[in-house]
């Protein structure tokens, strides 16, 4: 019930933001977007809330705090991308780091922030949440031990999607 | 004016796609061919409803530039996007259909090519 | 066999390019309805009639699909009011597709 | 002259290039890589078609792509990678 | 002053573009072409969305009300690229991995022998 | 008036661009890479029908040509076979 | 390793949780083609093809066994006959309480025909073609999520042969 709950709430703000046009909403509007929001939320309950770590607004501040930073390793990564698309200097290989994550969201927070951030693209992810992440300037100071320290590769993100999603 | 160059694509598509029917052997190639083919008439009914300098047939939050007053001039023709917009549907509904025959056939006759099933057959 | 089947192709093809290069110019559907609309009625091309047109004196509109319909969106009110039929077909045929792989799969199933 | 309209010439080709690679690709990742890029680069042209139209409606059409065009790359990369649907 | 914000954005936005597409002609292997397509093009794309909302603000502040809605919608179409992208960049590399593409000179592989 | 030529010149790399992709798409042999370029033509077919102003068309090109059209035919090439031509 | 996973035919974790975000995007758009659709482009079969393509997302990110688990292609086929139900149910009161089959008995009433001035207009215009419009939608809805799940069944139960 409170899924279903949450999950319509999600719907019906998506559906003002659909529908707003420089005025205020007419009725119509809203009573159809209560209808149509209960009727998609009821379709998506099960699979779009599964806890509510998500509802507490401290993690919303976190992920407020988190975007200008992440904004910033991605012009960081695309400069970086632009030296080596124009150089040709590249010197990839596969490493595998235990950021030692167990949510689902925070993992999937982290996955797509090393996708777009420089140098490194997440290529799988295992049972026990470990990432593989295809890194395409390996240094050599990162090969020499075999749990890998995450802090040269993607330097503190684990940090930040520990926070946002655990 | 580009003269009448979106014709002229509509026709390649067009023959691109009854090439592929014609001397294609592959089902699932033919299939390919036939949505090529569809998409070549979708795109000549579209493309003989274009008005120049026209906008989209819908009232609602037309662009700045446009006065009530010279409406009928200003818009696209709407009675070719509505058959345009019959026949897409239609045909992803034949061509779910034409590829569950094919899958039919491929557990039935173990392979894909039309002219060793006509051969089967006999 | 193969031989004749290109030959086909080829006149077809020959025949696609000409009907191509004597079509009418991109962009000029033939409608002219500033001369024809207020006076002739009957010279009206289908289309132009279901534009229809605004008044700007009264604010209304004068004929047209938003006057019979209601629907601002002018291809929607050809597609379930002018051309309720064809879309009436179009439902039966979706249906007739998915009945036709029912048939030939339900049995399959389980 | 509207800038928008000369952003999306260029964009147009950029795509060009994108097919340059869905041709070439000696295997199939390339060339879904390809499709991936092509994919974002038309959403973002039409975007910039309407803008420079001015017409609002038109920018549902992106939002369709967007949200949709991801289902084709995961059909891909899971017929690629094996396994039952 | 606002035309000058718009050009400088649409700038970096299309260049951004074009630098991804040559990436991708120019780069040796799969996963270092999917660096290339998938931040660049995230980027650029980000960009000429954000030139975009900032004409629509723009527009909305002059006295246009509606124009408002071009924000609105750029807006979700941005989220749905920043959410999709990697994903599918993740889901095309695990692919190609498990279907056997080595990458290209590499110097370390922690993930061979892994899976299948 | 400079608008209206760049106009021109969409409508002219569009055109060439899908012939292209159609080409592709029935010239290779592997039909999973013949699916991708059909997948690319129908991308650039509601680029088109967007640019020719007919967004309701271009809407669902754009919802049936983005997953489903590619969805059927790559499950019927995981039930079927993926090569053209040569038998098993 | 993941043998047992493969076979659910689920993929990783990080494509099922954008999945599960994206699914109820993509539903609330489609309603949002759906009911708009006598106003902005849009209408029954564009808004049916994405819901169609939202439920086509959970099969490929979730595997084909647990999307039928919950919704099955029965299931489909009657919401499809429901929509068709209505389409000419609709169109038979036309032919009663107005001239024709299919008539627009509704426009000019006071709830539905509201006729629009120029430029805004309410969601409450345009007679029968939202109720026509909804009544397609779930057709098209019904109609495609049958077809790819029927298919995604077949060849999953061929492979298994």
């Amino acid at each position: 019930m409170l899924a279903f709950i949450a999950s319509t709430v999600f719907c019906f703000v998506m559906w003002l933001l659909l529908t707003f046009n420089g005025n205020f909403w007419q009725t119509d509007e809203l009573v159809a977007g209560i209808v149509m929001a209960c009727i998609a939320g009821f379709a998506s309950r099960k699979i779009l809330v599964k806890d509510f770590k998500l509802a507490n607004p401290k993690r919303w501040l976190f992920i407020l705090a988190y975007l200008p930073r992440f904004f910033y390793e991605m012009a960081k990564a695309n400069f970086d991308v632009a030296y080596r698309v124009l150089t040709g200097r590249i010197n990839p290989g596969i490493v595998k780091i235990s950021p030692g994550l167990k949510s689902d969201v925070a993992i999937t927070t982290l996955a797509n922030s090393i996708t777009l951030t420089p140098g490194t693209l997440s290529v799988d992810v295992d049972e026990e949440k470990n990432l593989y992440i295809h890194w395409i300037n390996v240094k050599e100071e990162v090969l020499k031990k075999m749990p890998r320290d995450y802090k040269p590769i993607c330097s503190n993100f684990p940090d930040w999607a520990r926070r946002i999603g655990e | 004016m580009i003269y009448n160059l979106p014709f002229l694509t509509v026709v390649a598509l067009i023959a691109i796609g009854i090439y592929a029917i014609i001397f294609k052997r592959n089902l699932i190639k033919i299939a390919v061919g036939i949505t090529i083919l569809e998409s070549g008439v979708n795109l000549f009914l579209i493309t003989l409803g274009y008005r120049e300098g026209g906008v989209a047939p819908i009232f609602t939050n037309l662009p700045p530039g446009i006065s009530p007053d010279q409406i009928p001039e200003k818009m696209v023709l709407p009675v070719p996007q509505a058959l345009t917009l019959t026949s897409i549907v239609i045909g992803v509904a034949v061509l779910a259909l034409i590829l569950s025959f094919t899958i039919n056939i491929y557990r039935k006759y173990g392979t894909l090519d039309a002219g060793k099933i006509r051969r089967l057959k006999e | 066999m193969k031989k004749l089947a290109f030959i086909a192709f080829v006149v077809f093809l020959f025949f696609l390019f000409y009907s191509a290069y004597e079509m009418r110019d991109f962009g000029n559907p033939p409608s002219n309805v500033r001369e024809t609309f207020p006076d002739a009625k009957y010279k009206v091309t289908m289309d132009d009639r279901i534009i229809g047109k605004y008044n700007t004196t009264t604010g209304e509109w004068e004929y047209g699909a938003v006057e019979e319909t209601g629907a601002n969106n002018v291809v929607t009110s050809v597609v379930f009011d002018y051309r309720g039929y064809d879309t009436l077909g179009e439902a039966t045929v979706l249906f007739t597709a998915i009945a036709g792989i029912m048939l030939l799969f339900g049995r399959e199933k389980k | 002259m509207n800038p928008f309209m000369i952003t999306l010439v260029l964009v147009m080709l950029s795509i060009a290039i994108a097919i340059i690679r869905v041709l070439l690709g000696p295997t199939v990742p390339d060339r879904v890589v390809g499709l991936d890029t092509i994919n974002t680069l038309v959403i973002a042209s039409m975007i910039l078609f309407g803008v420079a139209k001015e017409e609002i409606i038109y920018i549902d059409v992106a939002i369709v792509y967007a949200l949709l065009s991801y289902i084709t790359t995961l059909f891909i990369a899971k017929y690629l990678q094996g396994g039952k649907l | 002053m606002i035309w000058e914000i718009i050009y400088i954005l649409l700038g970096i936005g299309v260049a951004f573009n074009v630098l991804a597409s040559i990436g991708l002609l120019r780069f040796p292997d799969v996963y270092t072409r999917l660096h290339a397509g998938t931040k660049c093009t995230t980027f650029g794309s980000i960009f000429i969305c954000l030139a975009a909302m900032i004409y629509g603000l723009w527009k909305w502040h002059v006295g246009d009300k509606q124009m408002i809605a071009i924000t609105i919608h750029t807006f979700f179409a941005l989220i749905a690229i920043l959410l999709t992208n990697p994903t599918g960049a993740h889901a095309i590399a695990r692919a190609a991995h498990r279907s056997g593409i080595k990458p290209v000179k590499a110097v370390v592989d922690d993930l061979e022998g892994k899976n299948v | 008036m400079f608008e209206m030529s760049l106009f021109e010149i969409l409508i002219i790399l569009l055109s060439v661009f899908m012939i292209a992709s159609a080409i592709i798409a029935i010239w290779f042999k592997d039909l999973l890479a013949s699916v991708i370029a059909l997948a690319v033509m129908s991308l650039l077919l509601s680029l088109y029908f967007y640019i020719l102003h007919a967004p309701d068309v271009a809407i669902a090109e754009a919802g049936v040509g983005a997953c489903l059209t590619t969805a059927i035919l790559i499950i019927t090439i995981k039930a079927t076979k993926r090569m053209e031509g040569d038998e098993e | 390793m993941k043998n047992e996973e493969m076979n659910e035919g689920k993929m990783t974790v990080i494509v099922q949780t954008i999945a599960a975000l994206l699914f109820p995007l993509a539903l609330i758009f489609s309603f949002y083609v759906i009911m708009h659709g006598h106003l902005t482009p849009g209408g029954g079969f564009q808004g049916g093809a994405i819901g169609a393509s939202a439920v086509v997302l959970l099969i490929v990110a979730y595997g084909v066994k647990h999307v039928e688990e919950k919704m099955t292609e029965g299931g489909f086929s009657v919401f499809e006959s429901l929509g068709g139900l209505i389409f000419v149910v609709v169109a038979i009161f036309g032919l009663f309480l107005a001239t024709s089959f299919l008539a627009n008995f509704l426009v000019n009433e006071p709830i539905f025909g509201k006729i629009p001035g120029w430029g805004q207009a309410p969601l409450n215009s345009g007679g029968i073609l939202p109720i026509l419009n909804i009544a397609v939608g779930m057709k098209v809805i019904g109609g495609l999520s049958a077809v790819v799940l029927i298919l995604a069944l077949i060849s999953r139960e061929g492979e298994e042969k």
